[in-house]
């Protein structure tokens, strides 16, 4: 009963925070820029007015355009509810380690591109490119973070690594610190953020995650946005699950520990918050192909952290 | 005796003399007897493997007089007849209506039945000059395949290329089943399997292994035919050699690095490793810059080629450094890839060629908007391309995966340019999974999604149900292996008994769960994914309908306010892979743009050229033929001379022949 | 009278005959008829061995290389009869020659049986020597100027070459006579056989390098091979067929018989390095010849010359396994280049030329002949399940065991070989078909008879051929 | 008698190099006619050495070589030539292809390495066959030298026939050698059919192109 309970914690917790912490690094960014900026809950009022108004749709979308919106939302949150946020050892954690879950945000993405091409106008076309070109940068990249922990940990099933981390005091890592460092450079360019692509842009040629879901429109829309929203905080609590993760409740026990595992989670997501945003007023955006360039950078951060760590093991 | 093959080669031979005799008529009945000798291939190997794989064989008196030809199925085998015959099995039924659509069916019927019995040949002889026959009489019957097409000259430069390096690679195993024979004529596998060379000459025996196989198998640089041979064979044909050929071809490499070589070196498996993995990097690469959509098909052959190589290379390594258990899962991984690739990859061909079918092009620059017009297939052409790019919850995924457990677990390796090599390879296969959903993304996006570029696409027409069935009954599978890997990977443990014998194998105890290394270890379940997938999805779709909005309305697209742009504006094939052509193309390539923008006020259209160079090509094959065409030349001189030089020559020959006696004695 | 003189009468008795008939429609019925009955009675050694005289002898070593012979030489006679009859209804061949045609073709075929069934080093000398005459005039039968500049080169080559083999035979005969005595002992193979151990081996030695250079012309070995292409290519094709299918293993045959002596005598050197090392070239340089062939004959005359050299290089190489290939080459050489060359024959009587480049997609204008000519090529490339794979099989892996970087350059020749052959064969084959009269099946079947045997011998070798030539292979040390 | 036996060995050795002799003599020879004297010689000495072998082995048939080396080679052959050359108006005097000098130092090293070659036989073969055996080879190498630096082709011939008379002097040479008279014949025959062929052909200048002159259309193959 109790396990049923907590999962279903964690999921609403994921749809209730998500749409705050992006309005938090709004509301920052905004006082950063010397602006008032919209109240932390417009996120909220933007998804509802959107949900409520009608799909505009293309004589040509086909079904795929439909569904898309849907399943993308789906498996995002399904794959943000099997990252540990306030507690390990949940149900559905088991579903799939590290790289699966990769994997499923991939599944999404290459859904969301597919949307971006059914159309057929050159913006989707555009978005869908670029997306998928940062994405076949970014998943190696996150794939030799995985690694790094893995080599640490001999596991990629986050429960493991979370505990193994809470365990044993493996002590500050060159390794770590620079897997890490790659995992924040593909975080921030999976959630298409500065200086990667820019949420707020409203310069097409600019675009790349915008131009893909150039067409949607209404509830569609509104899933898109959520989605994305969700994203950014999956990665944050990956962040936070893989590095930081104090006071993960283990026991379900005592609720205690599960109050204390929330409250520190939302602390994590409220100082993540205040990075994000000062690091993206500190920076402009780069022009599309001098990521590759950042991307690739992160890759060889993820190989050398790999290899450091064999060093520090064999030594 | 071997009565699981007996009959389905019985029934090809039938089917291969009624493709001869009846011509046209006959393509009905040759199909039939195939896909029914297929099937019945594949139920017997299911069966053999599920009652735990008891080798039989059987000798008879033919091929080497004083050997005979030996023939034994084992777990290996058997696990390939089953790919063999399930692929063939839908193949063939799907060629029952494709068949009809090749120009000069005459050309395919007495082959196609002959090419799969000659592969059946290969999975279960038990000699070596057995196997060295039924190899190339495979390659022969599906070089004459490739034929078929045989009026575009482009076909016949590729089915000339594609008999030579069959032939190459042929003289290599040759030249290894010497090496491990000692030039004593006992070429029976059991004798070989006792033969122990000292390190340098079975280094030199896994070289000549990996020539030989790989250059079947497509392993870069031995690639270089596959693609335009694949491309050129009709789509059942290119099924069956991308998703069983190749296959067998690794079959050999099995047999002959696990069986027969003896003890591995630890270094063998490097060796595999980085050939892999840059086979995958590669071969992806190429199919990005591909919009033939067949070749491009092909390209992603030599890419899977390359992740199976990498388990394998795996696989050995551990297995030489003594770490059966994880010996065991990169084996499983490599294996199970192998199914699904079959799957997937003839799937995809499959789908290709319903879409060759319905609008005769092969160009992806024309097409566009099937999905409207072809709505079965290009729902099961998406399910072959989520397969391919090893995304969830479908079954490329789960041998992928299994390939990055046994990756991660590489620490273990005790040589260090193991420990360095492993990660690396990993990221090139994380790199190429990556770059094969670009790819695909690319295919579907501008095969089926937008509007029609060309006329015969906005002509097309659904394929009939005799097509669609076998694409769909492969897509089936696609999912049911991505949900429970657990029942294929049940049938690989005697596999991996055999090769491994002091192995547990992988652990399968939990249905739901995968979770190959036991349940404290990573763990994944397509299943479960789907399921939750599914209902959250579903209540989405209810609360959001029930308490916001399901109204809808149709309007031209918005497109950031271009009024209804013509279909040429759509983003191309060619747009869509522009910046992995910018990013790595230009590395690997060479890959030159050159813009040719016109003056404000000059009407001239505006050019954009981009230049590929292909290395591997540049860099051996076309030396090779030049050295082989200067010599020639050169030599050629010779047939052009007075009888009187002719004399001389001869005289210089019986002098220096009298001088050499004369020093030697 | 024994097996062995039935085998020669006939042809002599037919020559004879053919000399002094003048219809010539008849004379090619009666050729088929002689060539028939030389066959017949070339089977009958098999049952009953005659014994041996001084000089005729039949052993295991030339009693297949008869019967292939007859058997060659009857289909050869068959196709021929179609052949020739063509030729004269074009008005290329004057039909008064075709007397003088038959009664060669019958010499012919009298001189090699002689030279394979001669127990002395002269009569086998004298054969030889015939059978080059009797082929010269047959390669010069068109009187065309080409035909009379190969006959002529051919003639002058091999003339000198068969010089160069008398002495080797006498010097054979003057290490023999300290040992053997005067007299004709010394010359017979089935006396000297046994004894040559004590023979001089220096003379043995110059002996053989003669016999080699000698006879090894008319095997058509580098550098020795000028005369062969274009002999094949302007004589009549039934004669490219016999030359290429049975006069190279004639002279091959002599080769080996003085190998054999040589392998008889510990001190002498051994020939296998300098059959290697001409096997070799041989190879290498038809290999890469293939490749600038315009003329088809020529193309596939070089094929022979190229297979030659893998012969030999299996008998340099020597041992129980290479020799066994190297006999077995020998066979499945002699006919599948006779099929082939009847395809040939067809093909340019059609088509009216022998240029490759005007000829193309045979398959499609005519699938018979066309799939017939893929088959043969397909069998000569030595690929499966051809028997000439097999044969290639033993060669290779038995050489690359023990010299490694030999068998290297082999496979090498081979695949350079066989690209060439390939690339022709999808030109001549594939590819967009002109028109031209269908080849009536009946004209196929020896071509089908020969394909047959080869396709079986790929597949199953039968007991006692497989007992002879490991008998032979191991008699060749 | 060993002094018989000496006379037996002189003589035969003194025949056996006057016929090498007349060889340099014919790899001398600038002029056509003068190079058909020379071999008449070089038969008339190859007579002689058979007639003498056949007194000395006393083998009567050795005799009949000897009547056909006399005869055949002698007499007929240059007549033949002769008239062909007349008849056909050769031009008289030889081209070479390596100059005489060359030729003959190319000549003295094939004599010594036929001598080298033969020197191994042992005294087993008897003195007599070891003598002339190393002149019989050196005359067929120097016959086949001939045929190579002459392009003339009535010389070529002559070099063609010199060689075989190399054999014959080794056939005749060793002790006892059966069918010598045969194979002569055999090869009379086949020289026959070169002069024949010589005279059908009208080969005026050069046996190796017939005087036809585009040879590459005869190769069947352009370049």
């Amino acid at each position: 009963m109790r396990p049923a309970l907590l999962e279903l914690l964690q999921f609403s917790l994921l749809v209730a925070l998500a749409p705050l912490l992006t309005g938090l690094v709004r509301k920052l960014k905004a006082r950063l820029n010397g602006r008032i900026g919209p109240g932390l809950l417009q996120p909220y009022r933007d998804l509802l007015r959107l949900l409520r108004k009608e799909v505009v749709l293309a004589p040509n979308a086909s079904w795929l355009f439909r569904a898309s919106p849907y399943l993308i939302f789906a498996a995002i949150w399904l794959a943000a509810a099997i990252v540990p946020t306030f507690a390990t050892g949940l149900a559905l954690s088991r579903t799939a380690d590290l790289i699966a879950l990769v994997a499923l945000l991939g599944t999404a993405r290459f859904a969301l591109a597919l949307a971006g091409m059914d159309v057929g106008t050159s913006f989707g076309g555009i978005g869908s490119s670029r997306e998928m070109m940062i994405a076949s940068l970014a998943e190696p990249a996150m794939l030799m973070v995985i690694f790094t922990v893995a080599l640490l940990v001999r596991s990629t099933s986050l429960p493991h690594i979370a505990e193994y981390l809470l365990m044993h005091d493996v002590g500050i890592r060159i390794s770590l610190l620079l897997g890490l460092l790659a995992l924040l450079i593909v975080a921030i360019a999976e959630n298409a953020r500065i200086p990667v692509d820019n949420p707020a842009t409203h310069l097409e040629l600019t675009m790349v995650h915008e131009a893909m879901v150039l067409e949607y429109s209404g509830r569609h829309l509104a899933l898109i946005e959520g989605a994305a929203m969700v994203k950014l905080q999956l990665y944050v609590s990956l962040v936070a699950a893989v590095f930081f993760p104090w006071g993960l409740a283990r026991d379900f026990g005592d609720a205690s520990a599960v109050a204390i595992g929330v409250g520190l989670y939302v602390l994590k997501l409220a100082f993540a918050g205040a990075v994000f945003a000062l690091f993206e007023t500190s920076i402009a955006k780069m022009r599309v192909f001098r990521l590759a360039e950042l991307l690739g950078g992160a890759l060889l951060l993820g190989l050398l952290a790999a290899i450091f760590l064999y060093v520090s093991q064999e030594l | 005796m071997l009565s699981l093959i007996a009959a389905p080669l019985a029934l090809y031979g039938a089917a291969s003399l009624l493709g001869i005799a009846g011509g046209r008529r006959a393509l009905a009945p040759v199909y039939l007897l195939s896909g029914l000798a297929a099937a019945a291939t594949a139920f017997g190997a299911a069966r053999f493997l599920a009652n735990g794989a008891m080798p039989e064989t059987a000798v008879l008196p033919l091929g080497l007089p004083w050997i005979g030809a030996h023939f034994r199925i084992d777990a290996l085998s058997a696990f390939f007849l089953l790919v063999l015959g399930l692929t063939g099995t839908l193949t063939s039924f799907f060629a029952l209506d494709y068949g009809r659509h090749d120009d000069e069916p005459g050309r395919v019927l007495p082959f196609y039945p002959a090419f799969l019995a000659g592969m059946s040949l290969v999975l279960i002889a038990d000699d070596a000059f057995s196997f060295l026959v039924s190899w190339e009489s495979m390659s022969l019957a599906s070089w004459l395949l490739v034929l078929a097409t045989y009026r575009l000259a482009e076909t016949r430069s590729a089915a000339f290329l594609y008999l030579v390096m069959a032939s190459i690679g042929v003289g290599a195993l040759l030249l290894g089943f010497g090496l491990l024979a000692g030039g004593g004529g006992d070429f029976a596998f059991a004798t070989l399997r006792g033969s122990a060379l000292d390190p340098w000459k079975s280094g030199l025996f896994f070289a000549l292994a990996v020539i030989g196989a790989g250059s079947k198998a497509g392993v870069v640089p031995l690639h270089v035919w596959l693609p335009p041979a694949h491309a050129a064979a009709p789509s059942h044909v290119s099924a069956l050699m991308s998703g069983v050929m190749t296959k067998v071809a690794l079959y050999g490499l099995i047999r002959l690095l696990f069986d027969l070589a003896g003890p591995a070196q630890w270094w063998w498996g490097a060796v595999l490793l980085l050939a892999g993995g840059l086979t995958a990097l590669l071969g992806v690469l190429y199919a990005v810059m591909q919009h033939d959509l067949k070749r491009l098909l092909a390209y992603h052959t030599v890419e899977n080629i390359g992740i199976i190589v990498i388990g394998l290379g795996l696989a050995l390594a551990f297995r030489a450094n003594r770490i059966d258990a994880l010996a065991a899962l990169a084996l499983a991984a490599a294996l199970l890839h192998v199914f699904n690739h079959a799957l997937f990859k003839s799937l995809l061909f499959l789908g290709s060629g319903a879409v060759l079918v319905a609008t005769h092009e092969r160009d992806m620059e024309h097409l566009g908007g099937l999905i409207h017009r072809m709505p079965v297939t290009a729902f099961v052409f998406l399910i072959g391309s989520v397969a391919i790019s090893a995304l969830p919850p479908f079954n490329g995924f789960v041998s992928e995966w299994l390939t990055f457990q046994a990756i991660v677990n590489g620490s273990l390796l005790p040589q260090w340019l193991l420990k360095f090599a492993v990660p690396a390879v990993g990221a090139m296969l994380a790199l190429a999974a990556a770059l094969a959903a670009v790819c695909f993304v690319k295919v579907f996006g501008t095969v089926f999604l937008g509007r029609p570029r060309r006329p015969p696409a906005a002509a097309a027409r659904e394929v009939g149900p005799t097509m669609l069935v076998p694409m769909a009954a492969f897509a089936a599978l696609c999912a049911l292996v991505g949900i429970l890997p657990q029942t294929v990977l049940g049938l690989l443990l005697p596999v991996s008994a055999m090769l491994l014998p002091d192995s547990p194998g992988i652990d399968l105890s939990n249905w739901l769960w995968l979770a190959p290394l036991g349940p404290d270890h990573s763990s994944y379940s397509g299943g479960v994914i789907l399921l939750a997938v599914t209902f959250l999805a579903a209540l989405l779709v209810l609360v959001i309908h029930r308490f916001a909005s399901d109204r809808l309305r149709r309007s031209p697209a918005w497109d950031c306010g271009f009024p209804d742009a013509r279909p040429e504006t759509q983003y191309t094939a060619g747009s869509f892979a522009q910046p992995i052509r910018r990013i790595f193309g230009s590395v690997v390539f060479a890959a030159r743009e050159r813009i040719d923008l016109p003056a404000p006020g000059d009407m001239r259209a505006a050019r954009l050229e981009a230049s590929l160079h292909d290395p591997v090509w540049e860099g051996i094959y076309a030396p090779t033929a030049r050295l082989v065409s200067l010599l020639a030349d050169r030599l050629n001189l010779l047939q052009f001379q007075t009888i009187r030089r002719y004399l001389s020559l001869m005289f210089a020959a019986l002098v220096l022949l009298l001088l050499i006696v004369a020093v030697s004695q | 009278m024994s097996p062995v003189h039935a085998i020669l009468a006939t042809p002599a008795a037919a020559a004879v005959l053919f000399a002094l008939l003048p219809g010539y429609r008849l004379a090619a019925r009666l050729n088929v008829l002689a060539a028939a009955l030389t066959l017949a009675a070339s089977v009958v050694p098999f049952f009953a061995r005659p014994a041996t005289t001084p000089f005729l002898l039949i052993d295991d070593f030339n009693i297949y290389l008869v019967a292939l012979t007859a058997f060659v030489a009857f289909t050869t006679s068959l196709f021929s009869a179609r052949y020739v009859l063509h030729e004269v209804a074009i008005g290329r061949l004057p039909a008064g020659n075709l007397r003088f045609y038959h009664a060669m073709y019958q010499a012919f075929c009298f001189t090699m049986l002689l030279a394979l069934t001669a127990n002395n080093l002269g009569v086998l000398w004298v054969a030889i020597e015939g059978a080059t005459l009797t082929t010269v005039l047959m390669v010069g039968l068109y009187r065309t100027a080409e035909a009379l500049e190969a006959a002529w080169k051919y003639f002058i080559l091999c003339g000198v070459g068969i010089a160069l083999a008398l002495f080797g035979t006498i010097l054979i005969y003057l290490a023999a006579q300290p040992v053997m005595g005067s007299g004709l002992p010394a010359m017979t193979w089935s006396a000297i056989l046994p004894r040559v151990g004590a023979f001089n081996p220096a003379i043995l030695n110059l002996a053989f390098v003669f016999l080699l250079v000698g006879y090894g012309t008319k095997v058509g070995l580098a550098p020795l091979h000028a005369w062969l292409p274009d002999a094949h290519a302007e004589g009549p094709t039934p004669i490219s067929a016999v030359l290429s299918g049975l006069l190279l293993n004639v002279a091959l045959y002599a080769v080996l018989r003085f190998k054999m002596l040589l392998a008889g005598n510990a001190l002498a050197v051994a020939p296998g390095p300098l059959m290697l090392a001409m096997g070799l070239a041989s190879l290498l340089l038809a290999s890469f010849m293939l490749y600038r062939r315009r003329d088809i004959k020529r193309l596939f005359a070089y094929s022979s010359i190229e297979h030659m050299g893998i012969i030999t290089f299996a008998f340099g190489m020597g041992g129980a396994l290479a020799n066994f290939a190297g006999l077995l080459h020998m066979t499945m050489h002699s006919l599948t280049k006779s099929a082939i060359f009847f395809a040939v024959g067809h093909i340019s009587q059609i088509k009216g030329t022998q240029k490759i480049a005007e000829i193309r997609g045979l398959t499609q204008s005519q699938p018979l002949l066309g799939w017939a000519l893929v088959i043969g090529v397909v069998a000569i490339a030595g690929l499966p399940p051809f028997g000439v794979f097999t044969s290639e099989f033993l060669v290779l892996t038995t050489s690359f065991a023990r010299q490694p970087l030999l068998a290297l350059l082999v496979l090498a020749g081979l695949l350079v070989g066989l690209g060439a052959l390939v690339l022709r064969l999808q030109g001549l084959a594939f590819g967009a078909g002109e028109g031209g009269r269908k080849a009536s099946p009946a004209a196929m079947l020896p071509l089908f008879i020969h394909f047959a045997i080869v396709l079986a011998a790929g597949i199953y070798l039968p007991r006692p051929l497989v007992a002879w030539f490991q008998n032979v292979a191991r008699l060749l040390g | 008698m060993p002094i018989f036996a000496n006379i037996a060995y002189d003589t035969a050795h003194l025949l056996d190099t006057f016929v090498l002799v007349l060889s340099f003599a014919l790899l001398y020879q600038r002029r056509l006619f003068a190079v058909l004297t020379i071999y008449a010689w070089q038969a008339l000495c190859l007579a002689a050495a058979a007639a003498w072998q056949a007194y000395a082995q006393d083998a009567p048939h050795l005799y009949i070589t000897a009547a056909i080396a006399l005869v055949f080679k002698a007499i007929v052959i240059p007549l033949a030539l002769h008239r062909i050359i007349v008849y056909l108006n050769i031009h008289r005097s030889i081209e070479t292809a390596l100059g005489i000098g060359p030729t003959m130092a190319v000549g003295v090293g094939l004599v010594a390495l036929s001598i080298l070659l033969v020197l191994p036989v042992t005294a087993a073969a008897g003195a007599l066959t070891r003598e002339s055996l190393a002149a019989a080879l050196s005359v067929v190498l120097l016959g086949l030298l001939m045929m190579i630096t002459r392009r003339n082709a009535v010389s070529q011939v002559v070099g063609f026939m010199s060689l075989e008379n190399g054999l014959i002097l080794a056939a005749v040479g060793v002790k006892g050698m059966p069918l010598v008279v045969e194979l002569s014949i055999a090869f009379s025959v086949m020289v026959a059919f070169i002069i024949f062929g010589i005279f059908f052909f009208h080969i005026r200048e050069r046996f190796d192109t017939l005087d036809i002159h585009d040879m590459e259309r005869f190769r069947g193959e352009e370049r």
